[in-house]
This record gives C-alpha cells, structure tokens and sequence, in this order.
C-alpha cells in the first residue's frame, strides 16, 4: 500500500531518474518535510542540483522554471501552499498559460507547477486556500487534481511530460490515502479527464481531489440508506471536459456538487451550469446543488475550522434531502 | 570577544562580519553614562515577551494551543527596544513572528493567549490566531504571515501619516528572509520615492526557516538594499537594546519632522526552530550546533548583568521581576484557557465592515 | 450628456472635492490620457500630492493603498490595465479582502482597486484580460462593473465610501457611452445590486459591464423581430445576489448570460448555476446558454480580434435560436 | 564634451553623472585601434534597425499597423553591441520595446513587418504582433510587453544553460521602468543564488512612459542595484557601441567559463516618444527639448563619422549602406503588406502544444 504523499515522491523519483531534464525547484526542498512527506530526500537522492530549494521569491522561482521549460527542461516548480503561489500568478497566467499562443504556436512552456492546499490545523487565511477555480478559468493552463495516490503519481508524470504548462495541486488532507499502486503508466495528460468511480442510478455526486473523497465515502454511507449514487472524479479541471457528468445525470436525474473552494464563480457552479447547458428540463428529477465553502475567508479557531470545511455528513444529509429521503427543516 | 560597534561606525553594507558571529558581544551591555532610568523597563519588557513565549511554547507542546507559532525568544531586544521610540499615533505593522511585537508595544498578555488559544476575548477575536495580532489602541495595525505582505502596507500607513502632517511614523518589522520577496524592494523604492515616514526594521536572525542567508543570498547584510534603495540605514547588535534604542531613535527623529523613510538591521538569533518550541530543528533540518554560542548574547541576560554591575540593580531586583513576569504569565494564560470560543455567527460576520463603522 | 469616461473623472473630482481623506495612486495619473479621458488633470485640479503617479510597482502600490486605507484615508489606486493588476494579487486577495476577517471585524479596510479592461486594438494577450470571474470569487471583496455612466459614476463614489476593499471595474469599450447625469448620489454599495434595466417575458439576458451593453442592444433587435427580453445588468459581482435574475427566469423560462470573460469557472456560468439551483425544472422553457469568450488568450491580428469578441449579432443569433425563431446549422 | 570614460572608470554605483547628460558625448566614437573589421557591419545592424523601425513608425502613422508599437530608434546601440556577443545557442528575452534586439540577433525584417501587421508569416505567426516576438533560429525565446516579465524567466534559461554545461549564457533585455518592478530584484537575487550564467542588459533611456527616473527612483543608476545584489556590473554610453561591446565581452566571457550572472547598464535615450512614432509626446505628455542635443548623441552618427574620419569608410560607403537598407526595407514591408492573415482556427489550435511535438 502507497499513501498519496509517498505517490508523489514515486511520482517525483521517476521522473528524476528517467528524464536527466527534469528538475524540482521551491521553498522547503531540503528540508525533509516541508511539503510532508511527498519529497523527502529527493535532494540526497538525485543531489541538491536538480532538487533546489530557494530563497523566499515565489515569483522568480516561477518565472524562472518558465525560462527553463523553454530552454529544453521539464522543471517542476513547487509552491508549498496555493496562498503563497498567489505571488507568481504573472508567470503562471500571463506568461506561461499564454505563451503558446503569444508565439503562435512555434513553441511551448512545458512546465508543472505543483501547489499544495494545505489548510486546517488552525492556520488561518492566508494559509488554507485552494482556488483551483481560478486556474481552471486560464486557458492554455491545463490543470490536475489528483483524488487518489495513483493519480498523484501518475497525473504528475503526465503533467511533466505533457507539451504544456500544468498546474498540479495536491491536497495535504488526502496524504494518508493509501492504495496498492500498479507499476507507472505514462499517460498522455491530453487524453485524461473526469472519471466515473462509482456507479448508481440515484444520484450524481462530483468531486475533485479531497472533495472527491468526501463523495465516496458518502456514496458508502448512502448506499446503506438506500441511495445509490454515481461518484465523478473530476481529475483534469482545465480543459474540462463535463460529457460523463452530463451522461450520469441524465441518468440519475440528480446532481450534487461538492467543492472545497469557494462558490461564486467556482468549480461547483461551473458543473451545475456544463449540466444546465447540456441536459433538457425534463430530465433533472430535482434541482442541482452544491456544496462548497462558506463566504468566508479561512477561520483559524477549531470549532470554526469545523463549521467552515465539508464533511461527509454534509454531503449525506444534502444528498438525502435531495432524493427525498429527508425533510429539510428551516 | 569585541566591544560593540558604535552604531556610526559602520562596515561595508553588504557585509555583517562580527555582527553575525556568535561567538561576539557575550559581555554585558555598554549602558549609557546617564538618563538610563527606562532600562529596568526594557528589562522586564523583554522577560516578559521570554516568559509569554515560554509559556506559548508549552501549550504548544501539551497540545493546548494548536495555532503554529513562531516565537521570536532571543530576539525580544528588537521589539522593545523599537517600541521606545514608538508613540501614541504612529502605525505599526509585523509578520509571522509578532507576538514580541505585540507585547512590546503594549498590548495585553491574556488577550494574546486568547488569540493563540483560537478564544473569542483574543486580540483578533479569536479569528486570526498567532499569526494575525491587531492592537488598534497600541497602534499595531496588524501583523500577517504572508511574508512580505505588510512592508508595503506600512509604506501606505507612513504616506498617511505624511498626510496627516503630525509628525506620526510607519513601523515595519520583518525578518531577512522577507527581503527576498519583490515586494520588499517595490516598497523600500516606493517610500524612498514618497518620502514616506517608515522605519523598516529587518531583524536579520540570519535563517529563513531553515536555509541560512548563505544559501539563499549572496551577501549576509540586509543594509546594502537600503544603500541602494537610498534609505539612511543603521546596523545594530540587535541583541543590544541600547543600540537598537539610539539608532532607532536617531532614524525615526528626522522622519517626525518631514524626514523620509529609514533603514534599521538588528542582527540576532532566534533560540527556537522556525516554527513551533523546539530548539533542536528547522522544519526537520537540524540546527547548527552554534545555539548555545548565541545564548551567551543573550539579550536579557547581557542588559541584566549590565544593570546589575552598574549598581541600578541588585540581583534579586531581577529576581524578583522574573518572578512577577511569570505569575503574570500563569495568569493571564491560565485565565484565557477558560475563556469561550468565537461564536459561530463570527464567520460570515466578520466578512464585510459595518457601513459607516469608523475604522481608526 | 455626459460619457461613461467623463463621469468617472466626475466620481474622482466629486471625492477629492468633499472628502479630504480620498487619494488616487497608480500609473498614468499625470498623463493626460493614459486612462483615457476618466482622469484627466486631476492632479492638476487637486495637486499631485493627492493625485499621485507611481513607479511600476502595481504590488507595492496596491499593498500601500490598503496601509492608508487602514490609517483612515480612502485611497483608489488605480491598474491602467486589469492584466497589470495580477502582479497585486497579493494585496488584493490575500489581505485586503481578509484583513477585516482576519482580524475579528475589528478594522475593515476600505480601499478601492481601480482596474480598467482594456483591449482589443490588436493589444494582444497580455493586454486584454477581464477576469472578474476571479475577483467575483473572493469573499470580502466587493466587485463592482458599471454599464452606464451614471453607474460609472455614482458606483465609483460608492465603492470608495464603503468599508469595505472594492474591486471596480470599468471598461474602455463603454467610455463613448453617453447619458443626462442626474446630481451624485452617494448610495450604499451594500445595498445596490443586480438590476433589471428592460422588461420582456420571452427571453431573460444577463449581462455585466460592456456585456449588459450587448445585451440592451441586442434586446432592441430582438424587439423588431418579435422576441421581447428581460435584460439584466449585474452591476456588483460579488457578493452576488442571483434573486432578480431567478424572479425573471421564472418568468420568461429562458436565460442567456453575456459575458466578455472566460467560460470556465466564469460569471456566464455562475449566473447559469444559480438560475439552475433556484428554479424547478418545470420553470424551464429551454436550457440556458451562456455566450464568453473562445477558449484562448487573446490574438493581436484584427481579423482574429473580430472572431474573439462577442457582438450584438452573437447575442441576437443565439437568444433567437433559443427561443425557436432560427434553427442551427451544425 | 568629455572623453567617454572607460568601462573600468566607475562613478558611484547609484549616479549617472555625465552619462545621463544629454549634452556630453556629441562626438566621433573612440575607435578600438586594431580589429575593428566588425564596425561596418554594426553600422549596417545599426542603420537596418533605424529604417525597419521608422518604416513601421510611417506604417502606425498611415494606419498599415495597429499594433501597439514601441519602437528604439535611438537606442540601436544597445541591442547590436549585445548581440555581437551572442552565439548560437544562447538564450535571449526582450520586453515591449524588442524590435531591435530581433534585428540585431538576425532576425528576417520581413517577419518582423509581417508580425507587426498581423500576418501569417510574421514571426509569431501574426499572433503577438510588436510585443510579442520569437525568433528560435537565432536564440530569441520570446518577448512580452509586462514589464519585468521575462527577466525572471532569463535566470531559468541561464540555470539551464548552467545544466547544459556548454558554455551558453542566457540575455535579459529591459528598461530602467521595469527595476521598479519586484519581478527584478526577485530575479536578481536568484540568478546570483543559483550562480546562473544570465546578463542582464539594462537600457536606461531615463525614462517609463512619461516619467523621468527621477519621479520613479531616488537615483538615477540601475547599477546600484547590481551592486546590492552582488552582481558584477559595468555602465557604458548606451549610445557607444564600442563600449558595448566591450562591456558586454567582460561580462559574457567570465560566464562561458561557469561564471555567475552579469550586470550591463547601457546609458541611452528614445527618440521617439514612449508608444508609436510621435517625437513630441509620452502619452500625451509633451517631451522635453532635450531630444535635440540627445539626437547629437546619435550611436549611429558617431560610429559613421568616426569610421569615415579614420578612413574605413568614406562616406559614399554610408550612403551606399543607407540606401542598401532602405531598399530591403520597402521591399520587406511591401512584401509582408501583402501577406495573409492568420486562418480563423490559429486561434484554438496555438493554445495548447501537440504532444510530443518537440519545443527547442
Ligand atoms: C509568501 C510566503 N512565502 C513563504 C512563506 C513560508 N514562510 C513562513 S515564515 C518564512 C521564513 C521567513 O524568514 P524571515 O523573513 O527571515 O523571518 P523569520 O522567520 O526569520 O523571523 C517562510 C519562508 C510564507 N509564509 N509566505
Ligand atoms: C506590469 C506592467 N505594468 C505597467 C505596464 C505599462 N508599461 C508599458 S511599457 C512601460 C514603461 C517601462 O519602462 P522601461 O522599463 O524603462 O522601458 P522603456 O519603455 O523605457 O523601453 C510601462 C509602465 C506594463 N506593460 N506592464
Ligand atoms: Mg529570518
Ligand atoms: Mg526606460
């Protein structure tokens, strides 16, 4: 068995030992563990040259991996919150996500930037956010979350490898999830995108990464209420493909969203909205809904922390009132 | 074991030498001839931010505090020493590493257990934690982890001041690693060119978590970004309060009277890792064994020795202080622990400003 | 008849003449026209100490604002371009938007962001961007896009008398648009909000900024063709309140948004989730639509330009398939 | 009229001096007194780049181009003195103001003409117009007009230029406006950190848009903050293209050997104003009567007339080259006029790369 951290170190480790143009550059890599235990020891391993850790200029750093990326490497720039990347949007949406395109398509910025969501604990604002809803809105920006430690691992190797600039965001609450891992496959980044990890007629469930988790597992929990759900792990959010979600709830009729970021122009809003577009009124058995964050920024305080994150009981008890299974009472 | 340099004789800009070495200024502090009442004061200020920090320390370690903090033990001079220059009125911003700050400006000891302890009498309310201190009465306008985050803020705080034409000055306090960030350089030529009053107040501990300055600049001294950003600067022992007190006080007079920004680098140490009580590691990276050299410039214990063989003090004065510091301590942190947590309307209450609600 | 560009110069002159704590920073300022005509000789009218140009420095500038901001002024810094703006991410999201939560609601922090959507002319990628999707996802910041210049105005003079940090955004494209002015009112931003400007049962349009613009215009044409529409101007993004586009949904059953943004993860898509999240499927008489742009940064070359940008032809063509009078030839 | 001063003859790192004065430097360029065969040909570079851009200037002002175009003219010094120390396979980025750092690494006239106008066949495929050039063949990687941008990026390709370990150096072309930005001192700092092979070239024509550096910065040397960084610098007329040169070959040849970065600032002025081909104005704001005495201080006039006066060439040879460029000029942007625009579906297909497809 493989835990999510230790995936994509595997992730990490095949990359640097197969591909001498891979590096990993970003705050933390020497330290063994900065980024929990998804990089321990990379810089003994493969030497402090190819895994570089930095001084504290995420924008440099990711500009630089840029220039990299266009001079024949394949960098992986690490940013060890999504918070602190918030410094580097410039060579992530102007520049990088763009540069394809500026140029006409002669030439391509290969690079992966990896943030991590590392949120709870009682760190507050600034160190709890996730907004993948803002990369998945770039174009040019292919963006990854990885639900599972066989993701992690093999959607990083397709992120590097692929033609284009990546945003991979790993989440630090999924490190524990263990699976037993088939040998790496290279998968063409391009050809990835949702998934349908659990089938059932009742309802739609969709998640992305930790919100993924929290559908499964709900799933469990109402499949012994008697509601069988479809779970949809989304994995690629940009370019988003929404076909399976549209194909499953025209089954089911239901769809319920489950976001850890927040709701206004967001993932969850995208999906009720690719499944408004798609499907005709007489198909939905009830209103699609959404979970996400409350409109707030991160509170630090625990019993506040536990009112502002999802949980799978949230998730069971909207899906049981959506299958009628439940009255809400307000 | 040299003697401290005078704050005018300055080396080079981009080059620390003695000031960064350990092994230098062990002895007891080089006290003014007179007019040195205020220095009993300092002292308990800074056993007091030791002793808060200890006691955080260890709520940390049993669990009860569960917030990640950042304590600036060793490092207590800077705060105090700056805040002696500090007046009613004047703006005051720190990062991560605040709760020295917050103390030596003044502000209540229970209610920074409160923060830290997630309670709602906390001086954010128990919404920020650690990491985001706020002390409106005491001018300390907010300290936030985004490292880097407020030097700018305070820029716009000394414009303002600038406007209020009082004579009122912007305090910025951040650490080495800090200058790293772009928006360290965009904010020094900013004030420069606003010639807005800020005092910039690096304290150099030579670590950003755990990278030394050597791996992550090319140069270990801050000062050389004032020079070229055109800011008067001045380099201090910063484990020296009386050095840290007369250069701040002879940047901060000139910008009360229409004067620009100025520059202050305190070279110190912290004694604990970068986050968290333990002293033996970095985020995991071992620390260097030269801790226990750095203990021996011990900013309390130097000013300490030196009030004592002055004759200001007897050595059961300082006793007897740390004493009160600590049952002050106990207090106000066992006090806290009982206190409630923010009601769970403060989420989405705290979102938005009241309409007309005045602010300062 | 006053244009949307003279009546924000207005909104600037109206605060620096009552209020002796307002202030304006940013780029361009002692430029006759680098803002176009929204700024002109302000700072000869009210001094360059408080109309103040800036080095390039969009970060610092930002975070500055937010200082005097908290010291009890009421700066507007201003971002020439919203593309320029994302170097100031940090100020803007990271703590402006949180300081008030951050801190208990103790302080709140009430600076106004200026930025201005600027493109076409063969600008090219950098030099385009809308992206209030992204700031529409921020809880604590207010985002604001006049469609009119009494808005341009009167909103302008609102934002900065909030408490809050706001995003006001305005566009280029609008700056010709003329209006009879009535006096200033100084309204409270907290209260204004998404606004029906044209009343028809077929068809509900929603638009925001330049887009509500497309939207009026096309809603002319349509008229002449038989197709009567609601049209709704957003005007405050965030936070949003969807009510008046449901209550007008549930009347005509049809919905198109306009939105010169982004899809995915866009207000088009927002504005369509939220529809979908109030109204039973029976209130549906067709799947709503969104129109934003293609899926690519954007091209210099204008022939490429005119592919890009969404027109009123783009607008009248869709709501006249959606409501049965055209077919589409696929 | 000073003699220029050598390279080696460094003021303070933070003033200009005389290199700033618009009245110092009228005269013939000193010439090197021996290998000077290269001359001729960077007054071709030179003269090429004055025509293209005033060909473009005729063709924004006609109404041809509707790009936003910022053109050099003036400044041709820069981009022809560094190139000559560029090899095939060195990486090179510019900013908004890029034609002639193109031209001067060889680039096709006709795609840069093609480009502006928005064709098919310009050198992004008429998909970035004047601020958005590339040119693979000869080592231009790219060229974006936020300003800071892509010197960040050049520190990347000179770290990989450091892991190829072939002698290569990478090149960051950009304006003093753009030190402002954070984005550089991040990059400075970096590039001294990873020890990577990157020069940069600062052309400080003292101005950002309508503002002189002396509302912008509270000095008027970039140098200064090479200095702080801990990067070797050399300042030369930027309107010297002998200086240049040779600056240019002190600083690249150390970093063919595993040198760490350099840093060049190259004195020098546009003639025209900040966008487009007006002469009188920076966005409205009317320019100072300094153009006049700067037009004296003209790269190309000087090094003509110090050929002509040392007898390499007489002047029919100038004329002869002038005319020679002239005609390539019209024929060039004649050609591109008539081009085709981009198919409808470049606008989806450049977005993401093919997989596999090869990038460098
Ligand atoms: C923008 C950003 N990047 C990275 C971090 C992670 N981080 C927190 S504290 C710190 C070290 C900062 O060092 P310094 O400024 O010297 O302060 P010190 O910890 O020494 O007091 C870092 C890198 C952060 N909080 N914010
Ligand atoms: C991030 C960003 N901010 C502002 C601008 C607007 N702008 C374009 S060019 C320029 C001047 C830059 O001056 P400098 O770097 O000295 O280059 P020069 O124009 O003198 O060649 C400015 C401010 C921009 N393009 N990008
Ligand atoms: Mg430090
Ligand atoms: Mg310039």
């Amino acid at each position: 068995m493989t835990s999510y951290g230790v995936a994509i170190r595997e992730a990490f480790a095949y990359l640097l030992e197969r591909y001498p143009n891979v590096f990993a550059i970003g705050q933390g890599l020497w330290s063994p563990w900065y980024v929990g235990n998804s990089m321990t020891d990379l810089d003994k391993q493969f030497g402090a040259a190819r895994v570089i850790d930095t001084p504290v200029s995420e924008l440099a750093c990711t500009g630089a991996a840029l220039g990299a990326a266009l001079s024949g490497y394949r960098p992986i720039v690490v940013h060890p919150r999504v918070d602190f990347m918030l410094l580097a949007v410039d060579p992530i949406v102007n520049q990088a996500a763009k540069w394809s395109a500026m140029f006409g398509g002669q030439v391509s910025a290969p690079l992966t930037v990896r943030a991590i969501i590392n949120r709870g604990g009682e760190q507050g604002a600034q160190h709890s956010q996730a907004l993948h809803s803002w990369f998945a809105h770039v174009p040019g920006l292919r963006v990854v979350m990885p639900a599972t430690p066989s993701d992690a691992r093999d959607l990083l190797v397709a992120s590097v490898l692929s033609p284009d600039p990546v945003l991979y965001i790993d989440d630090r609450w999924l490190y524990g999830l263990e699976e037993d891992l088939e040998p790496v496959r290279e998968l063409a980044l391009e050809r990835e995108g949702p998934r349908l990890v659990r089938s059932g007629g009742d309802l739609t469930l969709v998640g992305a990464s930790y919100s993924t988790l929290l559908c499964r597992d709900a799933a469990s929990q109402l499949a012994s209420r008697g509601v069988e759900c479809d779970v949809i792990d989304l994995r690629v959010l940009n370019p988003l493909d929404t076909t399976i979600v549209a194909d499953s709830v025209r089954r089911t009729g239901r769809l319920l969203v489950v976001d850890g970021d927040w709701s206004c122009c967001g993932l969850g809003g995208e999906i009720i909205a690719s499944a408004a577009e798609a499907i005709d009124a007489g198909g939905w058995r009830s209103r699609p809904a959404r979970l996400t964050l409350p409109n707030a920024p991160a509170p630090t305080s625990a019993p506040l922390e536990r009112t502002y994150y999802l949980t799978v009981e949230d998730v069971v008890e909207r899906a049981l009132v959506m299958t009628g299974h439940f009255e809400v009472h307000e | 074991m040299g003697a401290p340099p005078s704050i005018t004789d300055q080396l080079r800009a981009d080059q620390l030498g003695p000031l960064a070495d350990a092994n230098q200024f062990h002895g007891p502090l080089v006290l003014p001839a007179a007019n040195r009442g205020w220095l009993a004061d300092a002292l308990r200020g800074m056993l007091q931010i030791r002793a808060v920090e200890e006691r955080i320390g260890e709520m940390v370690s049993t669990g009860a505090v569960r917030c990640p903090c950042h304590l600036a033990i060793g490092q207590e001079a800077v705060a105090v020493g700056v805040a002696l220059q500090i007046r009613k009125g004047d703006r005051i911003f720190g990062a991560h590493r605040s709760h020295s700050h917050y103390l030596a400006l003044g502000g209540d000891m229970h209610r920074l257990f409160a923060e830290v302890l997630g309670r709602r009498t906390g001086a954010s309310r128990g919404m920020g934690g650690s990491m985001h201190l706020l002390d409106l009465e005491h001018g300390l306008l907010g300290t936030v982890p985004i490292v880097g985050a407020t030097i700018p803020v305070a820029v716009g705080a000394g414009l303002a001041a600038r406007f209020d034409g009082a004579g009122g000055v912007a305090v910025s306090f951040f650490g080495d690693g800090a200058t790293e960030e772009g928006s360290f350089h965009e904010a020094m030529n900013l004030a420069a060119v606003l010639k807005a009053p800020v005092l910039f107040v690096c304290e150099n501990n030579l670590f950003s978590s755990h990278l030394h300055i050597a791996l992550r600049q090319p140069a270990d001294s801050i000062s050389r970004y004032a020079e070229a950003h055109r800011i008067p600067w001045l380099r201090v022992d910063g484990n020296d309060i009386v050095a840290i007190v007369e250069a701040a006080r002879s940047l901060v007079e000139p910008m009360r009277d229409g004067g620009g920004p100025g520059f202050l680098e305190a070279v110190t140490y912290r004694w604990r890792g970068h986050v968290g009580p333990r002293e033996d590691e970095d985020v995991g990276v071992q620390r260097k064994e030269d801790l226990a050299s750095w203990k021996r410039r011990d900013p309390i214990g130097r000013l300490a020795d030196a009030l004592v063989a002055a004759g200001d003090l007897v050595s059961a004065d300082v006793t007897r202080i740390r004493h009160e510091v600590r049952a002050e301590v106990a207090a106000a942190s066992a006090r806290a622990e009982r206190d409630p947590y923010p009601a769970a309307e403060s989420l989405l209450a705290t979102v938005y400003g009241r309409p007309g609600r005045s602010h300062s």
